[in-house]
């Protein structure tokens, strides 16, 4: 029996991820077309801010999914931790303690979703709908109708600032965390039973993986990368409200499900969320150049979700 | 070479910015080698609007003129736009200093805010309890405004301010709010809405709690929103400027500054039939007084905007 | 010998043929039922029985054949079609709903209604009462079914296939999970559908049951017809020749018994609602066999060695030391390893490849530092696959496209990949064909030869005996026996099983 | 109907009642029945759209899209009744309009086999881009509405708006679809065990299409209300509602894994709601603490909830059969 049945390379070109470079490059076409002003590195460098914090979060929710779990409050832990920072801020902190308290706070609200689906066993759709309001919630107490500005002005690199030419700190943040959540969904045993699990939980279990101890790590991800992104997004926006990021929660999940992760469990790749980041920062990008308001992009997206998604499939029964 | 001036509103749809909207456009007929790109987002947000100015930036606009969602967080973005040479103005609703060239407020704060508690207090001789229903907790304008307004409380003696709540620029959330004041306080006598979307809601709440004739809605609002409540005596006058003049005076200074003109303190920059807008120590101005609408003039204005 | 009258052919399947991916299940089998008669269906496990029940009952849909009733065609493309030609089926696995009532559970789909068409609530208790009577069970038909244990459970799928008023009842091993008294109350309803002129189906493996209540038979084996005829013209020993093909005592690989040191002392488990104070001791080398009927508790048990289920008192030793199991991970730390009974949902993680099922639980050995070493897991893979024989197309191939016993290898190639020193094998052979069971059998005994300690937990009596070298016998979360030597027979086992007194 | 009155329900009632009492020490005018007729009328349009959630999530489905059909639906009445449509075929159309679009997300479950969250997170902004496009954006205000139109749901009738009596039927519609009709029953076997469904020849897919098809008719009703209600119809009304539905449903007990919840639960989850939103601003406290307060009760009553019905495993012990 041969170890396997295809080499990688026809089994990628057949793959979902295929599909997917086919629309981001038709999507560039598109723009480059559509537009004068898209062939240009520092307005391409622009583009990435549109996807690069929703995409660090994709990732970890990504694995969340494939786990076969959803974590809807990333947006509102966006909310806290910044709200945290801004509160640290008050209190006379510097740039790298901010930072701390930022990711801190976002690993304490991944860690408590993380004890409520995990260790209570709830379900995590409904928990998280709970943190969702409770997040920003207590955001909206701290803050009322009030916003922290004022942070310090080496603070403001982590979402305005570039590390060369034109690659922001967030694309490049962007690109070292693609790596390692590939790395770590790819290429670890971790990685391994988060699909084991996603496929079938009950069979993981019995295979003596630690059901719980992995849904509980991949909500404090879910959390870390929401308290990154919070980093980010405060700096570029260098004040807090507890409006921020609203509805980030959605455009996070739809960029997930885009990139082939199966919202049942069990199957997606982060080089499949990479792409979907890419063709929903162009997406937009793109409409943007031509003035079109963002709603229209959304229908756009919305209906791109619906189409990959019941396309194969629909091609599928016609086959058999 | 036609300028591209970019009249970017809180969002899309609101008919206030419609009708300054109408106001650009005529500006730029005016001027003759403008073009106006009106946009913006379509949720009332900060970062929507960060998106729109990015694509504005990559666009090579030559002027944007904004009315902010938040003054703070779209300073960054709009930093960027002058660092890349694009003019930058705010109008309606300010920006911080550092992301704007020059703020344009429709009238002077100062006389909002003493406007508004005025026309309240006009109307009940007795004094009386007021409360406020702004739009959402974070707008510029409505909060400087408010605080102006606590300033001259002192001035109407018997104009007791009990709340403040915010419904956030949505119907239904500002119709609520004005049923928990109804609710809470039964010595009310004013509902005072700075906001378009808060005096129609307020109206409507008083109408259906039957309360026409004891609660004096006004505020700030449209002409052809408000026809229904003036007419029905829910909201016995209120006061807006003219949005389209307002629209008209941005497209101006924004078509001036990026033609060079100076924008710095005691600069006096001309906004054609508007005048010239004359800049603080803060690089803003004023545009006009508002003005006073009740049964005897809302037919004439209900048409226009 | 004269008949009377000679019976009514009421159904007949000709030509029926079931394909699954990877699995012929029915090739052109037939099937005649008579009113008035009972029709018993043999074969081993995975000869087709329960899908032909399914076609029958318009859960599957044949690729050929026909199907006629009283002579002319029919089709039943739904559960529904084939509820209004009358057909109605107690089918294998209780398929109920836990969060409705008994009533509802018998009558949905065809509840009662009253005159504004809505559904008659009172009505429908009171019709399931007397349904429930007619069967004997006692059971509240207010209570949700969530509150019942599977043997209750069993009568309300019973009392739900006679709420429709049918011409066919097909009966899928009814007795599996019942008691020795609700077992008798069956037979007689069974004789009153009988007389009633129903034509009825019945499908058993117990062949003193067989004998007592058929009138004909129709054997089937690997998915195919092999033959039918009345029960006075045939031996036990002929059917079990159908079933098999072959005679039965060759099946069972001959194997020296070489008994070692105690590895696995288990004493006084106990739990809440599933079982109570278990206690055995397993050895090197040994094959300790768990009877019991379906229900018996005998995974739940496992379970809890397994550490999946916790117990609520109750020590157990391995080795010289007591072992505290909290968790699947601690117990196959501890060198114990348990091939679930459920291969579907415990065993294979579907949607994964071959090769990533069998390293799943070894992970760490396969590994270095938490990084996945590929050609490491290959290897294992490739060792275990070729030791048990695996067949399919590659090692990168889906467990989902396996067939049955091809699945079950590569759940018992994982195992055996951790090197255990006990193994729990729970129904090792249960649905899968005659060839894979061998090897399982062959495979089972090499393992106990070279020092395992093995559990197989079966409700196959031949299998039991065959394998084993001590058995014990659970019934109702409780052991009932403790059979070894001479004392192993079908009888003792049976009866201890089903609670019936020793015979004098 | 005692059967229905599990403990859960009236735990739920019981913090209500609690809630109430607590409030009317100190506001005791919070509890005069005309406030009290005020907070039902308030709490109607999630009500009638929680009950529509219920039975979408009670056959394993969940419905994103409320919210959006419910704003669609309200801008086609507007705009139907800027165009001099008389009242009766507006209503007719809104529910009409409800259903298509519930249909839409159906179809997409039942023959295409996406899931359900995924349809309506699509079609949750399609339908609201939708909005934008027929009315370019622009907001209907009440000044454009005719006097009828906004009027129908703010009569009064033996003391209750007629919002409130719409509820009323839809509440009592509801319990007797779901307690009395085959195809409410069919909606907790399909959830309960959809394996054991198609065994008792329900057809799965076909009943998860229905659901959303009811969803989406009563957010179609729920769009004229909430329009001639608060007399203004723009893209965003309702915006991020869908979550209060689901959060209603879940508070009164519906399990999200489906096949179990009540009408009457599902009503006292949204009145739950609906008090703590129309008590804040009375009891003075902050309304920034809306948020946070009703978050907690989710998750308070989702962990209630799973202690209730936490699965007991089997019951193989016939003594633990008795007790259970
Ligand atoms: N849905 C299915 N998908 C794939 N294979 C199936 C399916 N249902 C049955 N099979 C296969 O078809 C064959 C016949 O199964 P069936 O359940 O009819 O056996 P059976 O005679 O009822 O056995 P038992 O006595 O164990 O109940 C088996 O090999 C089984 O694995
Ligand atoms: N209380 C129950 N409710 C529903 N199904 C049950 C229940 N108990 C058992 N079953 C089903 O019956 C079948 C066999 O029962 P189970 O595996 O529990 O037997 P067991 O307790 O393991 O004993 P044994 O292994 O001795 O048969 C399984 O398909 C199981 O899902
Ligand atoms: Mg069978
Ligand atoms: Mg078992």
């Amino acid at each position: 029996m041969p170890d396997r049945l295809t080499s990688p390379l026809s089994r990628a070109l057949r793959s979902w991820e295929a599909l997917l470079i086919v629309v981001a490059v038709a999507v560039f076409i598109a723009n480059a077309f559509a537009s004068p002003y898209f062939l240009n590195a520092w307005n391409l460098s622009d583009a990435t801010f549109n996807f690069t914090e929703k995409a660090m979060i994709a990732f970890a929710m990504a694995m969340l999914v494939i786990a076969g779990e959803i974590d809807l409050s990333v947006a509102s832990i966006i909310a806290l931790a910044s709200t945290a920072m801004g509160v640290a801020m008050t209190a006379g902190f510097g740039t790298p303690a901010l930072v701390a308290v930022g990711i801190a706070t976002g690993v304490l609200c991944g860690a408590l979703n993380g004890v409520f689906v995990a260790r209570l066993g709830l379900p995590s759709i409904v928990v998280t709908i709970g943190t969702m309001s409770l997040f920003r919630g207590i955001s909206y107490i701290v803050l009322g109708d009030q916003a922290f500005t004022g942070y310090p002005e080496h603070f403001a690199w982590f979402g305005q600032g570039y590390v060369w030419w034109v690659f922001s700190f967030e694309l490049v943040l962007f690109a070292v965390l693609a790596l390692a959540f590939y790395i770590l969904l790819h290429r670890t045993n971790f990685g391994r039973s988060v699909y084991a699990i996603g496929n079938n939980p009950t069979a993981a279990l019995f295979s003596g993986i630690r059901v719980d101890r992995v849904r509980f790590i991949l909500f404090l991800l879910t959390g870390l990368t929401s308290g990154i992104a919070a980093v980010c997004l405060t700096s570029r926006l260098g004040s807090t409200r507890p409006s921020i990021a609203t509805g980030m929660e959605l455009e996070v999940v739809t960029m997930v499900v885009l990139g082939g992760v199966s919202i049942l469990g069990g199957s997606g790749t982060i080089a499949g969320v990479v792409l979907a980041a890419i063709i929903m920062g162009l997406v937009t990008f793109g409409f943007g150049l031509l003035n079109v308001p963002g709603i229209v992009m959304s229908i756009f997206l919305g209906l791109l979700l619906i189409a990959v998604i019941a396309i194969p499939r629909l091609l599928r029964r016609r086959g058999t | 070479e036609t300028k591209r001036i970019a009249l970017v509103v809180k969002a899309l749809g609101i008919g206030f910015f419609e009708a300054a909207n109408k106001g650009a456009e005529e500006a730029a007929k005016e001027l003759g080698d403008v073009e106006i790109i009106y946009t913006g987002p379509t949720d009332t947000t900060a970062e929507g609007q960060i998106e729109v100015i990015n694509s504005l930036i990559a666009q090579g606009v030559d002027a944007i003129a904004i009315s902010a969602n938040d003054p703070d967080a779209v300073a960054p973005a709009l930093k960027k736009a002058m660092e890349r040479g694009i003019t930058v103005i705010s109008w309606d609703s300010g920006v911080a200093k550092d992301g704007r060239q020059m703020h344009l407020n429709p009238s002077s704060s100062a006389l909002i805010g003493n406007t508004i508690i005025k026309l309240a207090a006009d109307h009940m001789p007795d004094g009386g309890d007021v409360a406020i229903l702004s739009a959402t907790s974070t707008s510029t304008n409505q909060n400087i405004w408010i605080e102006e307004a606590t300033k001259v409380l002192p001035n109407y003696p018997g104009v007791n301010l009990v709340a403040t709540v915010y419904g956030d620029d949505l119907a239904d959330k500002s119709y609520r709010e004005a049923q928990g004041l109804i609710q809470t306080y039964p010595n009310l006598k004013a509902i005072i809405a700075p906001t378009t979307v808060g005096i129609l809601a307020a109206s409507q709440a008083v109408t259906d709690a039957g309360k026409i004739g004891s609660i004096n809605v006004t505020g700030l609002g449209l002409p052809s929103e408000m026809a229904g409540a003036v007419e029905s005596g829910a909201t016995v006058s209120f006061a807006i400027w003219n949005p389209i003049d307002l629209g008209y005076a941005a497209t101006m200074l924004a078509y001036n500054i990026s033609n060079g003109a100076k924008a710095e303190p005691g600069a006096s920059i001309p906004m054609g039939r508007m005048g010239a807008a004359t800049l603080d120590d803060n690089n803003e101005a004023a545009m006009s007084d508002p003005f006073t609408y009740d049964k005897s003039n809302i037919e004439e204005f209900k048409s226009i905007f | 010998m004269t008949a009377p009258t000679p019976p009514q052919l009421v159904l007949r399947l000709s030509g029926i043929s079931k394909s699954f991916p990877g699995v012929r299940a029915l090739s052109e089998v037939q099937l005649d039922l008579y009113a008035g008669q009972v029709t018993a269906l043999i074969g081993e496990n995975g000869a087709g029985k329960s899908t032909i029940v399914k076609v029958l009952t318009g859960i599957y849909q044949p690729d050929g054949g026909r199907i006629e009733i009283d002579g002319a065609p029919v089709s039943f493309p739904t559960a529904d079609a084939a509820a209004r030609l009358g057909v109605t089926a107690i089918h294998q696995e209780t398929v109920l709903f836990d969060e409705l009532t008994v009533a509802e559970n018998i009558f949905i789909g065809h509840a009662p209604l009253n005159r504004f068409g809505l559904i008659d609530w009172a009505k429908m208790e009171a019709e399931a009462r007397a349904l429930l009577a007619r069967i004997g069970a006692d059971l509240d038909p207010r209570l949700t079914l969530r509150e019942l244990g599977i043997a209750s459970k069993h009568l309300v799928a019973i009392a739900r296939a006679l709420s429709i008023d049918a011409r066919v009842v097909i009966m899928d091993e009814p007795t599996a999970a019942l008691s020795h008294k609700e077992i008798h109350e069956l037979y007689e309803l069974v004789e009153r559908l009988k007389a009633e002129g129903k034509a009825i189906l019945f499908i058993s493996h117990k062949f003193d049951e067989i004998f007592r209540i058929a009138d004909r038979y129709t054997v089937f084996r690997d998915g195919a017809f092999i033959g039918a005829g009345r029960m006075e013209d045939v031996t036990e020993g002929q059917l079990v020749q159908m079933m098999v093909g072959r005679s039965v005592d060759q099946i069972f690989p001959h194997r020296a018994h070489n008994i070692g040191a105690p590895v696995l002392t288990v004493s006084g488990y106990s739990h809440p609602t599933e079982f109570e104070d278990i206690g055995f001791t397993l050895h090197r080398g040994e094959i300790l066999g768990f009877y019991g009927l379906v229900g018996a508790g005998r995974s739940e048990v496992m379970q809890a060695l397994f550490g999946i289920t916790k117990p609520s008192k109750g020590a157990c030793r391995i080795g010289d030391g007591i072992a505290v199991i909290r968790s699947t991970a601690e117990a196959i730390a501890q060198g114990i390893v348990y091939v679930p009974e459920d291969r579907g949902k415990q065993g294979a993680v579907k949607g994964l490849p071959i090769y990533q099922n069998i390293t799943l639980p070894s992970l760490s050995r396969t590994s270095r530092s938490g990084f996945l070493r590929l050609a490491q897991e290959f290897k294992l893979a490739r060792d275990y696959t070729r030791r048990l024989d695996l067949r399919a197309a590659s090692l990168d191939q889906d467990v989902g496209l396996l067939s049955g016993g091809n699945q079950q290898k590569v759940v018992i190639a994982k195992w055996l990949a951790t090197k255990p020193r006990v193994i729990i094998l729970d129904e090792p052979t249960k649905g899968i064909d005659i060839g894979s069971k061998a090897a399982v059998h062959e495979f089972m005994a090499e393992l106990a030869a070279e020092g395992l300690a093995v559990i197989m937990v079966s409700s196959e009596i031949p299998e039991i005996l065959g394998m084993s070298d001590r058995v014990i016998v659970m019934r109702e979360g409780r052991i009932a026996a403790e059979l070894k030597g001479p004392e192993m027979t079908p009888e003792r086992l049976v009866r201890a099983a089903a609670g019936i007194a020793e015979a004098a | 109907m005692t059967r229905f009155l599990k403990s859960r329900e009236i735990l739920l009632a019981l913090a209500i009642l609690l809630l109430v009492a607590v409030i009317a020490t100190r506001f005791p005018a919070f509890v005069a029945p005309r406030n009290l007729a005020g907070v039902f009328n308030d709490t109607s349009p999630l009500i009638i759209l929680a009950i529509g959630q219920m039975i979408v999530i009670l056959t394993k489905c969940i419905d994103l899209s409320v919210a959006a059909t419910l704003a669609l639906c309200g801008m086609v009445a507007a705009m139907l009744n800027g165009a001099g449509l008389p009242l009766p075929l507006i209503l007719l159309a809104a529910i009409v309009l409800g259903a298509a679009l519930g249909a839409v997300n159906g179809l997409l479950v039942w023959k295409v086999d996406i899931p359900p969250i995924v349809v309506t997170l699509g079609t949750m902004t399609i339908y609201r881009g939708i909005i934008f496009l027929i009315s370019e954006g622009k907001w209907i205000n009440a000044h454009q509405m005719t006097a009828g139109f906004k009027d129908l749901p703010r009569t009064e009738i033996l003391g209750l708006h007629v919002m409130s009596w719409i509820a009323i039927a839809v509440i009592a519609g509801g319990a007797v679809l779901v307690n009395r009709t085959a195809l409410g029953r069919s909606f907790y076997a399909v959830g309960g065990n959809p394996h054991a469904a198609v065994y008792t020849g329900i057809d799965v897919g076909r009943t998860q299409a229905v659901a959303f098809v009811l969803s989406g008719a009563l957010a179609g009703l729920t769009g004229y209300l909430w329009v001639a209600r608060y007399a203004v119809a723009y893209v965003d009304i309702a915006g991020g509602f869908e979550l209060d539905v689901v959060a209603a449903c879940v508070i009164g007990g519906v399990a999200i894994a489906g096949g179990a919840g009540t009408i009457l639960g599902c009503v006292l989850g949204a009145l739950f709601l609906g008090v703590i939103k129309n008590a804040l601003p009375v009891v003075g406290i902050s309304p920034f603490w809306q948020l946070a307060i009703s978050g907690s009760a989710i998750i308070i009553a989702v962990a209630f909830n799973a202690r209730q019905g936490r699965a007991r495993g089997r019951i193989i012990l016939r003594s633990a059969e008795a007790r259970a």
